[in-house]
């Protein structure tokens, strides 16, 4: 039923998961070589990406069709990597500066009408419906108005916050708290559900269709450690950890 | 006592790493089986939509996660999946996300086979395309004029789940599940400009930011996060993956609570005693 | 010199941002024409500023191998890692799965990448509880409003958590789900959008200093 | 909303009659499917504000159609026939109101039907002349009811988009704006308040002096381009010429090669600035990596080694945050931590003694710098939070009022203003 390949993939698959985990306890060579790994598997699945969503059907295919106009951005492209080269590095200014300037003019309108008109709107529609308003709304809207008044003041430094001033831009303060609050719950629950995704992976490979492949790999990975220990004595064992 | 206290709070990180460890895998292992107790009227409604659809309407299902955010999308997408089938749907699946094409395979060759789904009959799978804009408004007057062939090549002209759909006006739902902005694009290219109902499973992380669109109605409904996996699993009365997920995470984050408390609660005692 | 240099670069910043922007205020086809090919061409450039990460770490960890500095063999691991994606993508062509059997490229993309950056993410969990315990300390009347609000989203958002609420607090009549939805849709939201509006004008003004040329840190020094 | 319920309320009171012409007998009906009534008044105008592939047809609304009536659009890009189903819709929906335009760029009345057709979507792109004809029928059960003759129409690109004015006039403010504070900065000098937590900038670099211990000054991830790093660079001269008055210790991990190279130059300055370029040493500044985990991780094993006496961590951070602060507070160093991503801002605020949340980065950069360019920035960033205040007060009060007193057109006035389109 399952076939080599995957239950090779489940050993590469549970083997890299610990060596990265083991990094938790201490850092070790195989925790390097599974960073090292990352960094060129990232690079390459972008890389990949990039040949075959762009160069290949962006670039290749319209010259090879006779529509020249896109060597001109492939130019702009090309002057960025002359970076490397300190007496041309110059020239990448022009691919920058295109960057830049296409990037700003695209964000400007964007965010006047997204976060700055759109919030003003959001603030203040609720109150156009007022007549089918329970109280409970009201002062939900209210509050939502006056808050976002209050935090937009703790922000605002053309004044000395001092007196009655103080007290808004303080009242301010704590729905930043409440709104940093929620955000590290969330983040608390997002984390753990990729942890657990990890976790039930490694299960899964823990099953006797994969050939045990999570327990014999953490077990190598006890050993490695309780050699290590052992060899090397106690004492850089302490100095390794702070630095994990 | 004081000195005890403080060693106790420069602990070894370690016994803590060790500790979430053993909280988060043994209920895997061995599931709690704690129910899930709360249902929010949010993914409610996203069920509701789907469930009052007559037998042989058709769902495009727009699925952008890659796996980095498999664990609380994937669940949510394979529950969807499971409704329309049971409901008898035809379910069109598009993607905007490279790093998807894999997982929407998996989930169809599990969930295809569960409710004996026959592909081009019941469901078709479009391939990924980057530019989302161009063809979200390509769809709008002919999807035929954009999508071609499926993932693997094979002409979708003669399929019989898109018998009769050329455009939004022959779709009776939109679902996009994802984990980044392009919920925001079906919303505003497509639901409000085109009227057609959209509705949408996103992180925890970024499930704040759509009350806005729920309260207008923009959105027919949000699924959001591992909890809202779990609640539409409970809602179609088919535990999975989310359920046993939430499960899981039961004992982790009474955890992070107890942490929290304990230190501070070791803190007052330093201070003030 | 001092014109190719500086002030052809100055005037493409400036040029580009402006028709950019404009192109927002005008719906003229040649405006419509205009934005696309621009967002064709920045589509083109980005992918050569990808090359330019790629070259650098390949640099790099090309020099450690070859002045064979301190644990260069872990270098090497970077090209087998990249190695790892790119011959199977060449050999399949770019598909992941074929008639629902993984090509190399699939098999390489689920057992190597999504296993590496799946758990480098997952990590900070870890991080999250240590933080939780060691650097979580309320010492202020607003770090004790952060901690009620982030402790009754991590309480409420599981059944357990529910379950407790329910016995410690279900006298009050609300339930865990009820306080979580106000939270995040009236407090949370005037701080997030006071927030935001802050800095996103930070960001609109910035962008004009960059379109008129005012800020030009990034192009480094002549 | 409140402009879609008032014009359902119309209708329904204006078809309430077209109900009962309904419920007459059958050969009426019959009447009218053998000769179809005329729908008199159709006509057809470019759509404005766009790049010339739609129309907009008009007619008045008559209330003889009835409720359950269908309004059939056709269009055709020929001579004669080739009549395309460009619309169908309940007869009483779609008047002039229910096109989404703000009141300065149209004048929708509830008294007739408006109907947008986007034609690409239709035939596709069309060339500069094509010319359009459209006509409207209404149905009932699959009875022509009513017909109306055929109107033309040449769509034409238009070149301004009327409909975004109100983001147009806020942009020319902010510009405006911005120019005046520069000028002014320049000869003047521009008030800004101090900010909180600069006070606490200067303790922990005592601090560092007394114990002898390095300061470590984390600029973050971000590239050049983005503003927190550059408010982080300013933030460094500050505290670097510090470093150099007090004779301390400074290091400066880097993460971006960029970003290093101005990061040394500005540290330089500020040796030189303090008359101490004796003590600046290139090994200030250093690279650690490009990639952003092994970074966090080489950075955290220098802070645990050399445990410092206090750590900044200004500009931008992503999950690093969490791994820097955490080491940096079991290491017992003063942290002061700044920067603008709103979701890393709970770790920074839990784990260190003083944050600058989002803008207050920006605007302590300004602060220490006196720089009349960042000064003058901020102001306009004030500027901008003002209206933004102003706007959601009045609006507010506006609003209500309207709503209160069923001003109908001055509400929806109100809230087109800060609509976008």
């Amino acid at each position: 039923m399952v076939d080599t390949s995957i239950i090779a993939g489940g050993w590469l698959a549970a083997g890299l998961t610990i060596f990265i985990f083991s990094f938790l306890y201490r850092d070790n060579p195989f925790f390097k070589i599974a960073e090292h790994l990352y960094l060129g598997a990232g690079m390459g699945w972008l890389f990949q990406v990039s040949v075959n969503s762009v160069w290949i059907p962006k670039i290749w295919e319209p010259v090879s069709k006779g529509e020249l106009l896109v060597i001109i951005p492939s130019v702009m492209g090309l002057t960025l990597l002359t970076q490397f080269i300190p007496k041309l590095s110059w020239m990448s200014r022009y691919g920058f500066t295109f960057m830049m300037g296409y990037g700003s003019g695209l964000a400007i309108p964007a965010g006047l009408s997204t976060d700055f008109m759109s919030q003003i709107a959001g603030t203040i529609k609720p109150f156009s419906l007022l007549a089918s308003l329970s109280a409970m709304d009201i002062f939900n809207a209210l509050l939502v108005a006056g808050g976002a008044i209050c935090v937009l003041f703790y922000f605002f430094f053309s004044v000395e916050h001092k007196g009655h001033l103080k007290k808004v831009s303080n009242v301010g303060i704590y729905f930043l708290m409440v709104y940093f609050g929620a955000a590290f719950g969330n983040t608390v629950m997002a984390r753990f559900s990729l942890l657990y995704g990890r976790f039930d992976d490694l299960f899964t490979f823990s099953g006797s269709n994969y050939f045990y492949a999570t327990q014999v790999v953490l077990a190598c990975m006890v050993l490695y450690f309780l050699l290590h220990g052992f060899f090397s004595g106690k004492k850089e064992d302490a100095a390794g950890e702070e630095a994990a | 006592m004081k000195d005890t206290l403080q060693k106790f709070f420069k602990i070894d990180r370690r016994w803590i790493f060790l500790l979430l460890t053993v909280t988060l895998f043994v209920p895997i292992v061995k599931p709690i089986g704690l129910p899930n107790k709360s249902i929010s009227q949010a993914t409610t409604r996203v069920y509701q939509n789907i469930e009052k659809l007559p037998a042989g309407s058709f769902v495009l299902l727009s699925l952008d996660y890659d796996p980095s955010t498999r664990p609380e999308l994937h669940p949510m997408a394979m529950a969807l999946v499971r409704h329309a089938f049971a409901k008898n749907l035809r379910v069109g699946v598009v993607t905007y996300i490279a790093g998807s094409t894999g997982l929407i395979e998996e989930l169809f060759a599990r969930v295809g086979k569960e409710y004996n789904k026959t592909y081009g009959a019941d469901y078709v799978i479009l391939p990924y395309q980057p530019n989302i804009l161009a063809v979200m408004t390509q769809m709008a007057s002919d999807l035929f004029g954009i999508y071609t062939s499926d993932r693997n090549g094979a002409p979708i002209g003669g399929m019989p789940v898109l018998k009769g759909v050329k455009s939004y006006k022959d779709m009776s739902l939109i679902v996009c599940v994802t984990g980044t902005a392009i919920l925001d694009y079906w919303v505003a290219y497509v639901g409000d400009k085109y009227s057609v109902p959209v509705a949408g499973g996103v992180t925890a992380i970024s499930q704040p930011g759509y009350g806005p669109y729920l309260q207008t109605n923009q959105l027919k409904g949000l699924i959001g996060g591992m909890k809202g996996a779990a609640e539409y699993e409970s809602l179609i009365k088919q535990p999975g993956k989310g359920t046993s997920g939430i499960d899981a995470l039961n004992l982790a984050h009474l955890l992070v609570l107890i942490l929290i408390l304990t230190s501070n609660i070791i803190l007052l005692f330093v201070k003030y005693f | 010199m001092k014109l190719i240099k500086k002030h052809i670069p100055l005037a493409i910043v400036f040029v580009t941002g402006v028709l950019t922007l404009v192109s927002y205020y005008v719906p003229h086809k040649v405006s419509v024409d205009y934005i696309e090919t621009m967002n064709k061409w920045e589509n083109i450039v980005v992918a050569f500023a990808f090359l330019l990460g790629l070259i650098s770490l390949f640099f790099s960890h090309y020099h450690k191998i070859k002045r064979k500095g301190d644990g260069w063999g872990y270098s090497l691991f970077v090209f087998i890692g990249f190695l790892a994606m790119i011959i199977p993508a060449y050999t399949s062509g770019g598909k992941q799965m074929v008639e629902g059997v993984l090509t190399p490229l699939g098999w390489a993309y689920k057992y190597i990448y999504t296993a590496l950056s799946g758990t480098m993410f997952a990590v900070l969990a870890f991080y999250i509880v240590s933080t939780a315990y060691r650097s979580f300390r309320i010492k202020s009347p607003q770090a004790f409003v952060l901690f009620v609000a982030a402790f009754i989203l991590i309480l409420g958002k599981v059944p357990l958590g529910q379950i407790i609420w329910d016995s410690a607090l279900g006298w009050t009549g609300q339930n865990a789900a009820g306080v979580i939805e106000w939270i995040m849709s009236v407090p949370a939201v005037a701080g997030k959008r006071g927030i935001m509006i802050g800095i996103s004008i930070g960001a609109i003004v910035t962008s004009l200093k960059i379109i008129f040329g005012i800020e030009k840190q990034y192009m480094g020094k002549d | 909303m409140i402009k879609h319920k008032a014009a359902l309320a119309l209708f329904l009171s204006l078809s309430a009659p077209a109900l009962l012409f309904a419920a007459k007998p059958a050969p009426e009906v019959k009447k009218a499917a053998a000769t179809p009534a005329a729908i008199n008044g159709l006509t057809a105008v470019d759509m404005p504000y766009d790049a010339g592939n739609a129309a907009i047809l008009k007619w008045p609304v008559d209330p003889a159609v009835a409720a359950d009536a269908f309004y059939v659009v056709y269009a055709s890009s020929l001579q004669s026939g080739g009549w395309v189903e460009a619309d169908r819709f309940a007869a009483p929906a779609k008047t002039g109101k229910d096109i989404e335009l703000p009141f300065w760029a149209w004048d929708g009345s509830v008294l007739e039907h408006a109907v947008k057709v986007e034609l690409n979507n239709l035939f596709g792109e069309s060339g500069k002349d094509a010319v359009f004809q459209f006509r409207v029928a209404a149905e009932k059960n699959k009875q022509v009811l009513a017909e109306s003759r055929a109107v033309s129409v040449t769509p034409a690109g238009n070149w301004f988009r009327l409909d975004r004015l109100n983001n147009l006039v806020l942009l020319i403010a902010l510009i405006v704006i911005f120019f005046w504070a520069v000028s002014h900065a320049k000869r003047k000098g521009l008030f800004i308040r101090r900010i909180a937590g600069l006070d606490a900038i200067d303790e922990a670099i005592g601090r560092a002096t007394e114990m002898g211990k390095p300061i470590f000054y984390v600029p973050g991830i971000g590239s050049m381009s983005s503003i927190s790093t550059i408010a982080s660079a300013f933030i460094l001269g500050e505290v670097s010429k510090k470093v150099a008055q007090y004779d301390s210790q400074i290091k400066v991990p880097h993460f971006d090669p960029v970003v290093m190279t101005v990061c040394k130059e500005v540290v330089k300055q500020s040796y030189l600035e303090a008359g101490r370029p004796d003590s600046y040493r290139e090994d200030v500044n250093q690279f650690i990596s490009a990639d952003q985990f092994s970074y966090a991780a080489s950075v955290d094993g220098m802070i645990s080694r050399e445990k410092p006496a206090a750590c900044f961590y200004m500009g931008h951070f992503m999950a690093e945050s969490l791994l820097l602060a955490e080491v940096g507070a079991t290491s017992g160093a003063i942290q002061i931590a700044g920067t603008d991503v709103e979701h890393q801002l709970p770790f920074f605020f839990t784990a260190c003694d003083y944050t600058l949340i989002g803008e207050e980065l920006y605007a302590a950069g300004a602060y220490l710098s006196k720089e009349p360019m960042l000064l003058s920035a901020l102001k306009v960033q004030d500027f901008g939070k003002l209206f933004v205040m102003l706007s959601v007060f009045f609006g507010m009060i506006l609003v209500a009022l309207g709503a209160r007193f069923r001003w109908d057109s001055f509400v929806p006035a109100i809230l087109n203003l800060f609509q976008n389109y």
